[in-house]
């Protein structure tokens, strides 16, 4: 089933490459990402046992992650049906061959205990984006692209001298040297506390790269801002999630080793850097996607700080992970809709999207509450809940530190995206003729209804798996 | 004597004493001028001769200006029931009866305001304009008396106030009274458009307060003004004759007749200050209110500090 | 067998600098070539002879030494560019840098709580360096393939690390890694073209539109 | 029988299914009829279980399991959450019935389905946020409440100054619903689960920063000064009936929370009720200072409203000082007042909302000073107004006085109560709420008398018609409200006991009776009295004025032969020396031209009063971060050998960090 589930993905790439019309290249995606999503909701109400001598164990973090970016990919197929109909004079191979591999890495990433092909599956994923950042052909979105490979490869590099140090670390307690999950936490007790430390530190800055904790985040602006919005919608759902989930597993070790003050400080102080950053940006940030951006950095950086304070915060942070990726979906789809019909993602060049495309301003407009937080979407849920666990723990500073990053960006989203959003459309402004279609503006209307429907009633199972993934993150008495 | 017959003199004096103050006020200033003056009792004369004329009515008005002199008139009687006389409560005391009294001489002011300005006029909307502004700055002034006397008496009610107003209390806290009557004096000054706020007698359209609002009015409605106008000072007078005048014989007759005898030595002050002073420029005016407010407040604060 | 070990390390770090201080595009690949092949041979040195060791050095060799050269070289003569031109930081500073670099990781490799079997041998201190010149390379080179290079040092900085555990690492992981690594080459040589055919140039100073 | 907490939730529901007719029926003038019927029968079942929960002063709650790992949800209907439940359903009821006529959907058809969703929503939320008694309810509904409103009034967004109004509204409801997670967070801390804690159950002793929070969350809601800012834009750019619910029911909604928060706690400090009862006299005095300076009749409103929320967290002020202090006649008064001020604005305030909007659908405008004369042209819009306009001020006979002598009465009850306070709090506020009072009635005078009485000033204005009868009926319901409680308020007054007696448990045994302290059927007997002095001396006034000659001529004008329209006393003149002798807070603008030569050419002179805090203070704040934020900025400067360069720094000190955090 888990071979499946990363072979069907990578079959879906072969064919994508064999076929060789244009046209009907892109339905291949919708097929693939549907049969995905089958096998995962298969996989997930009836979780198989480990395969490959324990390398492939499908766990509740590797089920959360999987089941997000399954879900996201599934849209952003249709999506890309919809969205490669008004693209026809772009060759999409390489487009819907990068999309179909990517999601096949991602589901290796989900499955694998061993870090050192959780590593290959994350550096795979990066490294199948690339091409896809670059799908406009023009000079921005060539230097994006050259931004997020260096980048990117250089933090990924990074992670690899972290696992190193991390193997090393088994060497130097002289215990059998290995990076499977299962003995690295039974030998963790024992590990050599500077080499762990080291590991730690390096996968950090090789994961944070990855999901753009700043200042590593930098690629990310010029990455999401040029990129098609699926592209994006996929890195910021489904890349990100994918970094996040490396750094939780190296959290996981650190936890069983004990001592993690130092490693909840660091993503706590890196967090709040994160929110920071993304704080001064969005502020009077004319470029709407770029904006996106931003938010990711922010929603990253508050996971760090989730992960970072532990106990109550971590459902919450979990949660989060999950619903962070549906709202970047429904955000970066609808920017590309609106992007697409103005010719123009400058806030001083689109005005009066409610009026031109009802359905993407509306959509729009809904993200906009979904990704601030506001019930009652689910995203409110889990800033909630890990805000409450803050406030419960006394850190009152902290606490108070992340309500007003809050509201500063707040007040620069809706300060850039509103403006965008009511006004008058005009005839100074460009005007592609496209038109909201069932395809183009379906699936971010979905998404948006997975977030309201979480918001309002989270199903058991969900709940369970969250509850089980949280609980593998506990600080064990 | 029963409570019914001091409700009686309560209300006779109430509604036949109020013009009488108008006319020893004008003889006191005769007086001072070196004129013999009008009888004293001219106001009556007026006021009867004004109800009986006729009317004459802007084209501009409406139903308000006419209603304006008459909310007023039931305003201030209203409040003339709340208002002790004599050694005697009010017909109608209650605990926070100086709040509603305060607020039914707010009622008419609206009145008389919103009437003004129903003329179109620009001169009686400038008076409008002056009378709404002075007497808020008023406001705050009676209030800190409130406060003092309530501290001082311990009651909530106009007649608890100011029937237990022994001389004693004046040993006790006569800094502070001081201060405030001196205030109260200046509000009752104030309200009632008398020199150095106001005047009067005065035709200068341009500087005038309250006569200025009442130009259009005629016969009965003018009647109604004049009258609402004396009743305002009669009790206005009564808060401060209470204070000022701080002896209580026990005997009712003798009580009844202190209090008429003071109210016609306060009219008599009133004319003395008209005639001795100058009118004040009209930019001081708030000025002057504020620092009643100021006055009133450093009482209370003296009082505040004095009671434990 | 160490000492040959050392021996090779140490060119390492010779290559290292030689990279440091050229300006010519072409002999930077080449050295980068050299020192993975050097790199390659080392785990065959090391360790006893076995086919997982042999599968590695083959593979280091011609992914390293081999192919990916092979994709620079061709990269580098579509653009059509010899020399690195005014890197941000000059040649001399940014040896001296290097020299203070080289000096610094033996300090700090002396610190480091090492296995005993590993505390006399330089692949701590050479890791660290290559590392160090690898990075050094990346912040001060404009032309996108110094870049690549200072990408790949940095790489093998990583690697010569990676050879203290080589019999930790599976074959599959290694092979991932190594993969992973010529296809993110081969992605940035694609890259470099298209930024010379966009940009007619590949001085990556020029990619700086998208700010704030 | 019916329960109080079956009928307010079938008013709800009903009141939700109040958007949906427009969206689904084609003939859009009956779809409105319809949603207005529902607003309406909404409104009877809202009514009737809050009526009935007053009466029987008992509290009812419901279990709801929802699919949510909070716990589950709990509704409940207390007589606190019914005398907010009261205006929700008659002020959106009368709204619906208005917009018939004031927001046609046969003349607004893009516009009206949304608006009308949108006050759905708006009102449906509200009575869930009074009714909800779980943290993450509470805060689902305030927030949908923030946004529904924010839709309902920016359905004119073609218009810049709505957009920008709607903006500002939307930051700091947003602002101030982040305050009220750190609230709900805390106190879930101290409570120890999402649902909210009984009334007195919690100890006050680690509880201030969750009150610091609820007031930040709840104020700037409410409008406290300085939290103030959205107000005054939002309530003058929205469409009239929208105003009216967001002054006279949602502003209330932090007043609401606000009680709710204080009666969790059992001994609280007495430094709490000192800043509430401060920061109702700031937001009173600020709120009417700056209504005198408007010359747009909304936002003359909208700054009344911000004095009103003064007024009440005044006698909420004295309340909590009564409780800290133990003295429950202070409870009793401040709480009784600050409840009724609260149900009297919501009904005098709407009233003048919508009076306003059927000035401004006549004459097309919201400046005063082209208005004039309207009375003759609108009789009943200007006497509605005028009852408003006395309520307002807080003058007998109407509801307005009965609730502000309530605080009074408390204020100075507090400061004959010699024993326990030697502090001033009392005895200043008493003069302030007095000048409050005095500066209202200028205003108002201001506002009806320019407006309404006098010639018109603008051809507009002279062509003004009477606005029909979908608009005046609400009015007439809601004037006769206000009569009502100011006539008869000793009939209001065992419900208020019940309110204080449901939040103070303590209370209700001790038998304290609001009667006992404050005599409402004397002010009743008052006010009775008053209306028949009235009519005596209307009555003596009219049969002589039958008698005499009556002529009519012109206005006295002193003598002046030509006087024009124009030359009538205007707002800004009417208003000139206030804003003068308060120029210091108010910072009003004007352009003064200059008149040279013999044959000066015309000129035009202008004032205007801006809202000073915003833009003295905010704005700047804001531009100044700004400015500071674009050195921080150029950070990412698309240089990408520095961005390397950043990695680099970030493992050095994580490295560096580590080893120093490992040694210590």
């Amino acid at each position: 089933m888990i071979a499946l589930l990363i072979s069907i993905p990578l079959l879906g790439a072969l064919v994508a490459w064999l076929i060789p019309d244009n046209r009907r290249r892109p339905v291949i995606l919708p097929l693939t990402g549907g049969a995905h999503l089958l096998l995962t909701l298969a996989l997930l109400a009836d979780t198989p046992p480990p395969a490959l001598g324990g390398w492939i164990v499908l766990d509740p973090i590797g089920k959360l992650v999987l089941l997000g970016a399954s879900i996201l990919f599934f849209f952003c197929a249709l999506y890309s049906v919809g969205y490669l109909a008004y693209r026809k004079e772009r060759s999409n191979r390489v487009l819907c061959m990068g999309l179909s591999l990517c999601l096949g890495a991602i589901s290796l990433a989900c499955v694998s205990q061993h870090l050192g092909l959780l590593w290959v599956a994350i550096e795979s994923t990066t490294l199948a984006m690339a091409p896809l950042i670059y799908f406009n052909r023009n000079a921005r979105s060539i230097e994006a692209t050259w931004k997020y490979m260096l980048i990117c490869s250089i933090g990924i590099a990074m992670a690899l001298l972290g696992l190193y140090f991390l193997a090393y670390a088994t060497v130097v307690a002289r215990q059998e040297p290995t990076l499977l999950l299962a003995p690295l936490l039974t030998a963790a007790p024992v590990l050599s506390p500077a080499w762990l430390n080291g590991a730690f530190i390096f996968l950090l800055v090789g994961f944070g790269t990855k999901i753009g904790l700043a200042p590593l985040h930098t690629w990310k602006p010029d990455a999401y801002g040029e990129a098609p919005g699926l592209v994006g919608a996929l890195l910021a759902g489904g890349l990100v999630n994918c970094g996040f989930l490396g750094i939780c597993r190296i959290y996981q070790v650190c936890l069983a080793a004990g001592n993690t003050l130092f490693f909840r400080d660091a993503l706590t102080a890196m967090g709040l850097l994160s929110m920071l950053f993304a704080a001064f940006f969005v502020l009077r940030q004319a470029d709407f996607k770029r904006l996106l951006a931003y938010s990711s950095v922010e929603h990253v950086g508050f996971m760090a700080i989730g992960l970072g304070l532990g106990k109550g915060a971590l459902y919450g942070t979990l949660f989060h992970l999950l619903n962070n990726g549906l709202t970047k979906g429904v955000l970066f789809l609808t920017a590309a809709n609106i992007h697409r019909s103005y010719n123009s993602k400058r806030a001083e060049r689109v005005r009066g999207v409610m009026d031109r495309l009802p359905w993407s301003g509306w959509i729009f407009m809904a993200a906009l509450f979904a990704v601030t937080g506001s019930p009652p979407f689910a995203t409110f849920l889990s800033e909630f809940m890990v805000l409450s666990s803050i406030f419960t723990e006394g850190r009152m500073v902290a606490g108070v530190s992340v309500l007003l990053l809050f509201a500063v960006i707040f007040t620069g989203m809706a300060l850039t995206m509103l403006p965008i959003l009511t006004g008058r459309d005009g005839k100074d402004l460009d005007n592609s003729g496209y038109r909201d279609g069932l395809l183009t503006a379906g699936p971010p209307f979905m998404l948006l209804l997975i977030t309201l429907l979480l918001g309002v009633w989270m199903p058991a199972p969900l709940q369970e798996i969250i509850g089980a993934a949280a609980a593998m993150l506990e600080i064990k008495p | 004597m029963p409570v019914f017959v001091n409700t009686l003199v309560h209300l006779l004096l109430t509604l036949l004493f109020p013009p009488l103050l108008i006319g020893v006020i004008n003889r006191t200033k005769a007086f001072f001028a070196g004129r013999t003056g009008a009888p004293l009792l001219q106001p009556y004369y007026d006021m009867i001769r004004l109800w009986r004329k006729g009317s004459v009515f802007s084209r501009t008005t409406t139903w308000v200006f006419q209603a304006g002199p008459l909310v007023t008139l039931a305003a201030t009687l209203a409040a003339a029931l709340l208002m002790p006389l004599g050694n005697h409560p009010s017909p109608l005391a209650f605990n926070g009866d100086m709040i509603l009294f305060a607020y039914l001489f707010g009622l008419g002011r609206f009145f008389t305001v919103a009437a003004a300005l129903d003329t179109g006029s620009s001169f009686e909307g400038m008076g409008g304009a002056r009378e709404a502004t002075f007497s808020c700055l008023a406001e705050p002034a009676l209030f800190f008396a409130l406060v003092v006397l309530a501290r001082i008496s311990s009651s909530l009610s106009l007649s608890g106030m100011l029937n237990n107003f022994p001389l004693t209390v004046w040993f006790g806290f006569g800094a502070a009274l001081l201060l405030m009557v001196g205030a109260l004096f200046i509000i009752l000054l104030a309200e009632n458009c008398r020199i150095p706020f106001d005047d009067p007698n005065t035709h200068l359209e341009l500087t005038m307060i309250h006569e200025v609002m009442v130009l259009d009015h005629s016969g009965p409605g003018l009647a109604a003004v004049l009258y609402g106008a004396s009743l305002k000072l009669f009790l206005l007078g009564a808060l401060f004759v209470h204070i000022t005048v701080p002896f209580r014989s026990g005997n009712v007759i003798l009580d009844w007749l202190a209090f008429a005898g003071s109210m016609v030595l306060l009219a008599v002050v009133i004319g003395t200050v008209e005639s001795t002073m100058a009118r004040l420029k009209l930019t001081r005016v708030p000025q002057l209110l504020i620092s009643a407010s100021i006055l009133s407040a450093f009482a209370m604060l003296l009082v505040l500090r004095q009671t434990p | 067998m160490n000492t040959f070990a050392d021996q090779l390390l140490v060119l390492v770090f010779l290559l290292n600098f030689i990279v440091l201080g050229t300006s010519r595009i072409g002999i930077a690949i080449r050295v980068v070539a050299v020192q993975g092949m050097a790199l390659g041979l080392i785990p065959s040195i090391i360790h006893d002879f076995s086919l997982h060791l042999l599968l590695i050095s083959a593979g280091m060799i011609a992914v390293k030494g081999v192919l990916i050269p092979w994709l620079l070289t061709r990269a580098v003569s579509a653009v059509g560019i010899k020399r690195e031109e005014r890197p941000f930081l000059g040649y001399v500073p940014i040896m001296l840098i290097g020299a203070v670099a080289t000096a610094l990781a033996f300090i700090f490799a002396e610190q480091l709580p090492l296995a005993p079997q590993h505390k006399e041998l330089l692949f701590v201190p050479a890791a660290i360096a290559t590392l160090m010149t690898g990075l050094l390379i990346l912040v001060s080179r404009k032309k996108a393939i110094s870049q690549v290079t200072g990408y790949l040092i940095l790489e093998n900085g990583i690697f010569i690390f990676g050879l203290l555990l080589t019999e930790a690492m599976p074959v599959m992981v290694e092979a991932g890694a190594l993969l992973d690594l010529l296809v993110g080459i081969f992605v940035m040589g694609i890259i470099i073209n298209q930024i010379s055919q966009e940009f007619s140039s590949i001085d990556t100073s020029r990619l700086s539109s998208l700010k704030e | 029988m019916i329960s109080p907490i079956l009928l307010t939730v079938t008013g709800i529901i009903l009141a939700l299914t109040a958007g949906i007719p427009l969206l689904v029926l084609t003939d859009q003038a009956k779809a409105q009829k319809i949603s207005a019927v529902l607003h309406t029968l909404a409104a009877m079942a809202g009514i009737c279980g809050a009526l009935l929960s007053l009466a029987g002063g008992s509290r009812e709650s419901w279990q709801i399991d929802w699919g949510l790992p909070f716990g589950p949800a709990e509704i409940a209907v207390d007589p606190l959450s019914a005398l907010f439940l009261l205006p929700i359903f008659i002020v959106s009821a009368c709204c619906a019935v208005y917009a018939l006529s004031y927001w046609p959907a046969a003349e607004n058809p893009e516009s009206a389905s949304r608006l009308t969703l949108s006050f759905a929503i708006l009102t449906a939320s509200l009575g869930i946020i009074v009714i909800a008694r779980h943290a993450i309810l509470f805060l689902a509904a305030w927030e949908i409440m923030a946004v529904a409103c924010y839709f309902a009034m920016t359905v004119d967004s073609r218009k810049k100054e709505v957009r920008e109004a709607g903006i500002l509204y939307l930051v700091t409801a947003h602002i101030g619903a982040l305050a009220l997670f750190a609230y709900f967070a805390l106190l879930k801390g101290e409570a120890g689960s999402y649902l909210f804690p009984p009334a007195g159950s919690l100890s006050a002793s680690a509880a201030t920063a969750i009150f610091l929070f609820a007031l930040i969350g709840f104020g700037m809601k409410a409008g406290v000064v300085p939290l103030h800012i959205w107000l005054p834009s939002a309530h003058a750019n929205a469409p009239s009936h929208v105003s009216a619910i967001m002054s006279g029911v949602l502003i209330k909604m932090g007043i609401y929370g606000l009680i709710r928060t204080v009666s969790f706690f059992a001994a609280i400090p007495f430094w709490w009720g000192v800043l509430v009862l401060a920061a109702g006299v700031i937001s009173g005095l600020i709120g009417v200072i700056f209504a005198i300076g408007q010359h747009d009749i909304k936002r003359l409103l909208a700054y009344h409203s911000i004095e009103n929320i003064g007024i009440i967290a005044m006698g909420t002020g004295v309340a909590l000082m009564g409780t800290s202090a133990g003295i429950p006649s202070l409870v009793m008064l401040g709480m009784a007042g600050a409840l009724l001020h609260t149900l009297n604005h919501a009904t005098f305030k709407p009233l003048l909302f919508l009076c306003a909007g059927s000035v401004i659908h006549s004459c097309g405008t919201r400046e005063i000073d082209r208005m004039g004369g309207l009375l003759k042209k609108m009789p009943l819009t200007g006497a509605l107004f005028l009852t408003g306009a006395v309520a307002i001020c807080g003058l007998p006979p109407l509801n307005g006085f009965v609730s502000e002598w309530l605080i009074y009465l408390g204020l100075f009850r507090g400061i004959i109560d010699a024993d326990t306070f030697n502090d001033p709090y009392f005895a200043l506020a008493a003069p302030a709420l007095a000048l409050i009072g005095g500066l209202a009635v200028a205003c108002f005078v201001k506002v009806f008398g320019i407006a309404f009485l006098g010639e018109p000033r603008d051809e507009r204005a002279r062509d003004a018609h009477e606005a029909g009868p979908a608009m005046i009926a609400p009015m007439v319901v809601l004037a006769g409200i206000c009569a009502l409680i100011g006539l008869l308020p000793q009939a209001v007054a065992p419900l208020l006991e019940r309110i204080v007696f449901s939040l103070y448990p303590g209370m209700a045994a001790s038998g304290i009776k609001l009667a006992a302290h404050a005599s409402l059927g004397m002010v009743s007997i008052v006010a009775l009295l008053l209306l028949f002095l009235l009519a005596g001396t209307a009555l003596l006034y009219r049969s002589r004025l039958a008698k005499g000659p009556v002529t009519a001529a012109e206005t006295w004008g002193c003598g002046y032969q030509a006087p024009t329209q124009r030359m009538q006393y205007t707002a800004s003149s009417f208003a000139a020396t206030l804003v003068g002798l308060f120029s210091g807070v108010l910072r009003p603008h004007t352009r003064t031209p200059q008149i040279q030569g013999h044959f000066p050419k015309p000129a035009s002179f202008r004032s205007h009063v801006p809202e000073a805090l915003l833009e003295g203070f905010y704005l700047p704040l804001f531009d100044g971060l700004n400015s500071r934020l674009s050195l921080v900025r150029k950070l990412q400067h698309g240089k990408l050998h520095l961005y390397i360069l950043y990695i680099v720094i970030t493992l050095l000190t994580l490295l560096v960090w580590s080893h120093f955090r490992v040694r210590s």
